[in-house]
């Protein structure tokens, strides 16, 4: 377990330093000088020179990576030109927003996605299994920023039931969850069709295999057989896929951060992407990675959990 | 066992009837449609009524009528020939993007599962780290860094993991089949093995991964769009469509109406097409039957 | 309560296939009595699985019952309801399964899957935690599961093959059924594990009046554990009666057939017409001191936290000669390293250390290029037949396949494929098929004959009968030796079943923990065995003579050493 | 009860609460909540970056004189008396006595004075803004409330942009020493009306109002600012009353017009908007084929479908409003046969062209119509649009010569020198990017700064356009227009160019 920890641990670094490389080597092609767009028409050359210098874009890639690096491993990131705050800071002010947000939407997921999937497993072929079918591919197509839209309309706009934007007072944990309500249900909508025809899939197969059978044959009840035996079968796998596919939930809150204006890694990354504000789109960047790395790793501890013949730290082919 | 033999009479593909019956009713609907779009991104010109960029500033933001029949936008132009055109945009972005993701995606799960050792791990570690970029920022970034004519392969580069991942599973399950050993023991080199041999095992899974994966290129694409950064104008992306239906929603619906159906439609059908595909191709998973 | 316990009547079971139905089962009529183990015998196909599930109520949606009763204690199973049958399961009547890997739950502990169902019982309801627990500790005891009160904890995965069977036999006699339905509860195991539990089935009917309804397609096994006999073929039940009488006088002709197709049933080989001893004639395989160790798989990264590498020794110095022209089995149970040992001779396998020479080349230092040109002389025919078949290409191309990666001209492939085809008795329409549309028994022949397409002077056979039909599988043995013979190979034959090459191998070396234990003619080894584990394998062989083996049952009650009882 | 019964109970609980809005902030305080497009980044006087720093930190400063509300007049602030000496050299200022600093940094004195106008030319912390006092010497402290402005030549723009706006705030100087300069741009210290209270990146930024104020107190306890990107949310959350008062685009207007309980303004825009047309590039070298081009393109119909027809055309740089605005520049239309003709004297048939724009929604719709108006006339025009990076880049330096044409805007301040300093001949690979270098326009433009005479300064800016007009480098589309909407309770106070001035926001 612990070599298994530190396996980790070392390919997270690799990865770090290749997102960093990457995207010191993107600074370096990407047209746009940063100072002059961060500075806008009236910088003077010195400023411009200021600028360019806190960036380190004065270095060489290959120097940049060094110099982050080294102040990575002081717990400094630098300080944003914009600002002047340290840049750790304005990372850490909105991620947990985003993790938050994360969280929910998994947990209103798994929570509706995999009685849907169950629901359908039961009985494949029939209607409810139809139309559950149909939901959940509808679920998973239907884009976030659609569905955002449309939701925000219906539920802020029309009935005015939710808040408009935000992401709330977090000392107000009843204000904070109202926010997250509708941001929280459309990235959940993709997941929960996800979740359920995962859940469908494995457990229909589980439902199929011997070990089921035989455990029938020992009289158990049906409700037993569903839920004891063969949900945590079909579980394990469906966990496994999930901590993948959490690169796509970034993606979705990109979106889901826009349209509901929550503080957030998403809103910030795209937002010094456009404004060529490195140092922040490199940290920023590179919280998203770790956050997928680390819910990449709660997975597989996850999935072993479930299932035991899984064994940390053994290859997965 | 009868079982067996039932399923081993099935289990032959049959490719141009949908005779087969793993495809299902829904499997047939969705591969109707699936033609159905591909025809009319094929024929635009001849079905759309209008160009798609033809404006008629003094009818922007109609409602449907007998001239223009899914309405305007807000330059006038013909909401139908927008949206039929708009096929286009989404396959010509959508196919070629993961044609290359599925390239790249093959060349390196190959490499990667076939010789193992070294060569795998650095593999691996590239696809990390190009999973673990949020998709949606990795495009950014790039299309910012290249411009918007590097569209496609930005779209294409964020699937590669994808592909090379499951290729690389694949081959990795392949190389240790008996068949893999006895190619081998009748003498054949690796490239024999790799291609002659793992590949068109592998070939069938990526492609139903690849059919379902064009519902969410389009997706992205649209979203890109969406954002700002997809197809320049006046091309008549779904997403360009959307983001600016948005906008005009108050005064005029059809907009987006129009073209969240078209975005819907299309990439429910091809999602179907996908899993009814899966079933055809790979009846041991046969138990998925009876899906929508 | 009438004499019988089951009673099936007229029973005809079909499958609802798109083609329209197929019945599996054509009016079955038999019965059990209390304590009585009856065995359902017959080859693939043939009906007794579906049989089984029908008894047991478990046939699958695809499947219904389309005539006749299946009467338990008088109930007519068809007429109760899933609520009624939920109950019957478990408390009167318990299956078994065939394949203990896949039969329990795999991310549940055993304790947990024990429990639960005793839980459910209707007798155990509100029966304190602690006493369920004793009772399940009680009957793992009672099968033979060593020290169960910490094995409670333990999932399936940690258990061996055996110890899972018995689990399973465990769980299915938690409540002391009257029936136990056994489907194939053996035939996924090693010898000596069959014989174990065959064993321990026998000693928990004397001890439990438990009726057991054994489908097996093993006449060995029906010799020795079965009280009566029902012989199917093709849905129907063409013969049933007391086991020694079907063994000593069958009636029906398939009955005969069945029987005289038991590899046990041939005739040993002594007479060595081609090889007198070892060393005599021009040796074609000589390993010395032959090594191949295995390491635990890590990756790079874990590798360079030098973590403790697992090693095992499949195969650990291991001396072997072979001549040409000689057929030579190694036998042993799985783990004991054959497969090892023969992949490594075709350099299938890297060796760890040792030296082999193959027609008096040393390979072990040869060029992929050079040992790649050697494969056109030696060849391998794999244990599952199918799987060893590229899935996607057809057998046309797989059986020209040899020739173009050997650059080997061939004029008129069509005549070749089928001239191949012909070797193995196979029709040349065939040739067209994939392999998961072949038998395994044609699978087999094409592997055959695809091994064999470039004359070679060396064929590895790898459990070549494991897996088939007892009258498929003497076929492929004929099959074997008419080819030699015709053609001259030198053979390896890997099995765990010495009677299978009783009547082909010249010599036979029997394999335990990578190591050969014993050697010598098939003759000596199977009538004189010097080593005490060839002793054990040869005891534990099932014969189909039920006299014979009953003695056998009777001998081992003091020698096996396990917690089964010992006959009233 | 069972245990069913009240987990349902408990569940519905939860889910109608959530339904309630919380109550917000503390009672009996009124709070003016303000959607911001984008997060602030600085507040600094010297420092700042966008309109919404400018915004955001207008109510924080005081400076020795403002605008009057709404207008452009001039009226003390800061200073009970300021004077300017005849050339326009010497600004003598009296400061108010009392005026303390935010936060407990002390009585204002003349020296902050000094201090906060000496450092927009400090050259180790230069100010992007450092135009804006161009012509300071220095500022001589007479007196602890009395100073002295010393320019070296008369500055037009003194009066009209720098005194009453951000470069005539006045910072406390003992804040700025204490916490550095750096700082300072998150925790500003000023004698505004409002102070900083908090400031959460990307949510929100709260005014509290200033109890120590010298001047009347403005009317709102709170100002709260929250970032709301998407236009559609933010008609959304001005609709749901979720927000006060918000910039709007245009479309939305229609709908809120409908709404009894929102009203909505609509001022012109200080910002100059036009397509360019970059005179070096081979293509549009011949001025012939420039006004073919300004003959082609359609410019109302841009403004119906970019502004939904709401603003007006403009015709030259400088907006209505504004000294220098040219009332008699040429009012083009669209005469596509004398656009044809042009194109057939200068030979350019067949002609293909690139427009570069950032990719803006009313840029898409500039280019989209201006590619079939092109179409017309025979011209190919294909549209290439770039994120906003990309697109400050594309005309710097020599690279500058490949751009052809481009959509721009340019934000602006209540003085003609800032818009006509981008056209300079200096300016070129620049800003400059259409490249036009004019002696005569660049000898103007330095004339128009130290001329303090308005209607001389009239004359040489209208003089200044003309030849901007005559070389035809520019199609002027509109000054644009920045639409507000806001709940009825609320009485906002905007600039003439509608910018708002949130320090004399009050309520009905």
């Amino acid at each position: 377990m612990l070599a298994y920890i530190t396996q980790r641990l070392l390919s997270t670094v690799v990865v770090c330093i290749l997102i960093v490389v990457f995207l010191s080597l993107l600074v370096h092609f990407v047209p746009g000088d940063p100072a002059t767009i961060i500075l806008g028409p009236r910088a003077t050359p010195e400023l411009i020179q200021r600028v360019t210098e806190s960036m380190d874009l004065d270095k060489s890639p290959v120097m940049q990576i060094v110099s982050f690096f080294g102040g990575l491993l002081r717990g400094d990131l630098g300080t944003d030109v914009f600002t002047n705050r340290p840049i750790v800071d304005i990372v850490m002010s909105v991620l947990p927003h985003t993790v938050i947000l994360a969280l929910a939407s998994l947990l209103l997921a798994a929570l509706v996605g995999v009685p849907l999937g169950v629901l359908s497993a039961v009985r494949p072929g029939s209607w409810a299994d139809r139309i559950l079918s149909l939901v959940s591919v509808t679920f998973v197509t239907i884009p976030p920023y659609l569905s955002g839209l449309l939701l925000l309309m219906l539920f802020s706009g029309t009935l005015r039931w939710l808040p408009t934007f935000g992401a709330g007072d977090p000392s107000q944990p009843l204000d904070y969850l109202r926010h997250m309500i509708l941001p929280a249900v459309v990235l959940a909508l993709t997941w929960i069709g996800y979740i359920a025809r995962l859940v469908r899939g494995n457990l229909i197969e589980v439902l199929s295999q011997d070990h089921i059978r035989a455990a029938r044959a020992q009289g158990l009840k049906r409700r037993t057989l569903l839920y004891r035996y063969a949900l945590p079968n079909a579980l394990a796998p469906t966990v496994a896929i999930l901590g993948v596919a959490l690169g796509g939930l970034m993606a979705g809150a990109v979106f889901v951060e826009i349209i509901f204006s929550r503080p957030g890694l998403g809103t910030l990354i795209t937002e010094s992407i456009q404004t060529r504000n490195y140092p922040v789109v490199r940290a920023a960047t590179l919280a998203a990675a770790l956050l997928f790395v680390l819910a990449n790793f709660l997975a597989d501890i996850a999935n072993a959990a479930l299932d035991p013949r899984i064994q940390l730290g053994k290859r997965a082919s | 066992m009868a079982q067996q033999v039932q399923a081993s009479e099935t289990r032959r593909v049959n490719w141009i009837p949908l005779a087969d019956p793993n495809w299902g009713t829904g499997g047939r609907i969705a591969a109707v449609m699936v033609a159905a779009i591909v025809l009319v991104a094929i024929f635009a010109p001849l079905l759309a009524p209008y160009p798609y960029d033809a404006q008629d500033i003094p009818n922007r933001l109609q409602g449907p009528s007998q001239e223009y029949l899914l309405g305007t936008d807000q330059f006038g132009r013909d909401l139908l020939s927008r949206v039929i055109y708009g096929t286009r945009i989404a396959l010509t972005t959508a196919l070629p993007a993961i044609g290359l993701a599925l390239g790249a995606g093959l060349v390196l799960g190959l490499l990667a599962g076939y010789l193992g050792g070294a060569i795998d791990t650095v593999i691996v570690l590239i696809l990390d780290t190009l999973q673990a970029f949020p998709g949606v920022i990795l495009a950014l970034a790039i299309l910012a860094l290249a411009g918007p004519s590097s569209l496609v392969y930005v779209l294409g580069l964020t699937f590669i993991p994808g592909y090379a991942r499951v290729i690389r599973a694949q081959v990795l399950s392949a190389r240790s089949q008996p068949y893999v050993q006895a190619q081998r023991g009748l003498g054949a080199g690796h490239l024999r093995i790799l291609f002659g041999h793992i590949f068109p095992n592998v070939v069938a899974p990526v492609i139903v991964l690849a059919a379902m994966d064009i519902p969410s290129v389009i997706t992205l694409e649209a979203g890109l769009s969406f954002l700002g950064m997809g197809v320049p104008p006046p091309s008549p992306s779904w997403g360009v469509m959307l983001s600016e239906g948005f906008q005009y929603m108050r005064q005029s619906p059809w907009q987006i109406i129009w073209a969240g159906a078209a975005l819907v439609v299309t990439t429910l059908s091809i999602t179907l097409f996908g899993e009814a595909l899966r079933r055809v191709l790979d009846p041991r998973s046969s138990n998925e039957r009876g899906g929508a | 309560m009438s004499g019988e316990l089951l009673r099936v009547t007229d029973l005809r079971v079909a499958y609802h296939t798109p083609a329209g139905p197929f019945v599996a089962v054509k009016g079955a009529n038999f019965e059990v009595g209390p304590g009585e183990i009856v065995g359902v015998v017959g080859e693939s196909g043939s009906g007794k699985s579906t049989l089984a599930s029908t008894v047991m109520g478990l046939l699958g949606s695809n499947a219904s019952i389309s005539g006749g009763t299946v009467e338990y204690r008088g109930t007519d199973l068809a007429g109760l309801d899933p609520e009624e049958m939920r109950r019957l399961w478990g408390n009167e009547i318990a299956m078994i399964f065939q394949d203990p890997g896949t039969s329990l739950n795999p991310v549940l502990t055993i304790g947990r899957q024990l429990l639960t169902p005793l839980r459910q019982r209707e007798e155990m309801r509100g029966q304190p935690d602690r006493v369920l627990r004793e009772r399940v500790i009680r009957i793992l005891d009672r099968v033979g599961l060593p020290d169960p009160e910490r094995r409670l904890n333990s999932y399936p995965h940690e258990f061996s093959g055996g110890m899972r069977q018995r689990v399973m036999i465990a769980m299915a006699l938690l409540s002391n059924p009257g029936l136990l339905i056994a489907d194939e509860p053996v035939s996924a195991l090693d010898v000596t594990l069959k014989k174990q539990i065959n064993e321990l089935l026998l000693g928990l009917r004397e001890e439990l009046g438990t009726a057991i309804l054994y489908i097996t397609h093993d006449l060995g096994v029906v010799a020795q554990v079965c009280d009566r006999v029902l012989v199917m073929n093709e849905g129907e039940i063409v013969e049933t009666g007391d086991v020694v009488q079907i063994f000593e006088d069958p009636q029906h002709p398939y009955t005969r057939k069945l029987l005289a197709a038991s590899p046990a049933a041939r005739p040993l080989r002594r007479e060595q017409p081609t090889t007198a001893r070892e060393g005599d004639r021009e040796p074609i395989v000589e390993a010395r001191e032959l090594r191949v160790y295995f390491r635990e798989r890590t990756s790079p990264i874990g590798r360079l936290l030098r973590r403790q590498e697992r090693v095992v020794k499949a195969v650990d110095g291991v001396d072997i000669t072979i001549d040409e022209g000689e057929i030579v089995a190694l036998v042993g149970e799985s783990g004991s390293g054959k497969t090892t040992l023969g992949r490594t001779i075709l350099r299938l396998q890297e060796e760890t250390g040792g030296e082999l020479r193959v027609a008096g080349q040393e390979i072990t230092e040869l060029p992929g290029g050079e040992v790649r040109k050697l494969r056109a002389r030696m060849q391998m025919i794999f244990q599952d037949a199918v799987a060893s078949l590229s899935p996607r290409r057809r057998v046309r191309y797989l059986l020209l396949e040899p020739f173009t990666i050997h650059d080997v001209k061939v004029d008129d492939p069509d005549a070749k494929v089928r001239e191949l085809l012909e070797m193995v008795d196979l029709g040349g329409e065939l040739a067209n098929r994939y392999p998961h549309e072949l038998s395994g028994g044609q699978a087999r022949r094409v592997g055959i004959a695809r091994a064999l397409a470039l004359n070679p002077r060396l064929l590895v056979a790898d459990e070549p009968t494991a897996g088939l039909d007892v009258s498929v599988g003497s076929g492929i043995v004929d099959l074997l030796s008419s080819l030699r013979e015709r053609l001259g190979l030198t053979l390896i034959l890997i099995t765990h079943d010495l009677n299978s090459i009783r009547d082909m191998a010249d010599r036979v070396a029997v394999m335990n923990g990578g190591r050969i234990v014993e050697r010598g003619t098939t003759a000596q080894i199977l009538e004189n065995p010097q080593h005490p584990y060839t002793r054990e394998l040869i005891n534990a062989v099932t014969i189909p003579d039920p006299r014979l083996m009953r003695e056998r049952i009777r001998a081992a009650t003091g020698r096996f050493e396990d917690n089964h009882p010992k006959e009233n | 009860m069972n245990r069913q019964t009240l987990f349902r109970i408990l569940a519905a609980i939860t889910l109608v609460s959530l339904l309630v809005p919380a109550a917000s902030a503390q009672e009996g305080e009124e709070v003016l909540t303000v959607r911001l497009v984008a997060d602030i980044r600085n507040l600094d006087p010297a420092h700042w970056f966008s309109e919404y720093d400018k915004q955001v930190a207008m109510p924080l400063y005081s400076g020795l004189v403002r605008y009057q509300p709404g207008t452009y007049e001039t009226e003390l602030d800061l200073a009970e008396s300021i004077e300017s000496s005849e050339d326009g050299t010497e600004i003598h200022f009296t400061l108010r006595e009392g005026v303390q600093c935010h936060g407990g940094y002390g009585e204002l004195t003349a020296n902050d004075v000094k201090f906060s106008f000496e450092r927009f030319l400090d050259p180790d912390n230069p100010s992007p803004y450092a135009d804006d006092w161009r012509p300071l010497e220095r500022v001589e402290v007479t007196d602890t409330y009395e100073g002295t402005i010393v320019l070296s030549s008369a500055f037009a723009p003194l009066w009209n942009s720098t005194l009453p706006l951000m470069a005539g705030s006045v910072v406390c100087e003992a804040a700025v020493e204490e916490m550095g300069a750096q700082a300072f741009g998150t925790s500003p210290v000023g004698t505004g009306p409002y102070m900083l209270d908090s400031w959460e990146p990307n949510r929100q930024v709260v005014l509290k109002r200033n109890p120590d104020y010298y001047g009347e107190a403005p009317h709102y306890d709170e100002i709260r600012f929250v970032v709301i990107q998407d236009e559609q949310s933010a008609e959304l959350a001005l609709q749901a009353g979720d927000v006060d008062f918000s910039q709007l685009q245009l479309s939305s207007l229609f709908q809120l017009e409908r709404n009894p309980n929102i009203e909505t303004v609509v001022h012109p825009n200080l910002s100059y908007r036009w397509i360019g047309m970059n005179v070096e590039n081979p293509k549009l070298e011949d001025v012939r084929v420039r006004e073919a081009i300004r003959y082609a393109i359609d410019v109302p119909s841009i403004l119906i479908v970019a502004y939904e027809g709401m603003v007006e055309e403009s015709h030259a740089l400088i907006a209505e409003g504004l000294t220098g605005y040219w009332e008699e520049a040429t009012r083009f239309e669209q005469e596509l046969e004398r656009a044809r003709e042009l194109i057939e004297e200068a030979g350019a048939q067949g002609l293909q062209l690139r427009m570069d724009i950032a990719d803006r929604a009313e840029h898409r719709a500039w280019a989209q119509i201006a590619q079939q108006n092109l179409r017309e006339i025979g011209i190919e025009m294909t549209i290439n649009t770039m994120d906003t990076g990309s697109f400050w880049e594309i005309g710097s330096g020599n690279e500058g010569v490949n751009v052809e044409l481009f959509g721009m805007n340019f934000a602006m301040e209540p003085d003609p020198a800032w818009a006509t300093m981008w056209f300079t001949c200096d300016q070129v690979g620049v800003w400059n990017w259409m490249r036009w270098c004019n002696e005569e326009y660049d000898e103007l433009h330095q004339r128009g700064l130290v001329t303090l005479d308005v209607e001389e300064r009239d004359q040489i800016y209208e003089r200044m356009q003309q030849l901007m007009e005559e070389d035809a480098v520019a199609i002027w589309i509109t000054n644009g227009s920045t639409p507000h909407g806001f709940q009825a309770h609320v009485v906002p106070s905007l600039s003439p160019h509608g910018v708002p001035e949130f320090q004399h926001f009050e309520a009905r």
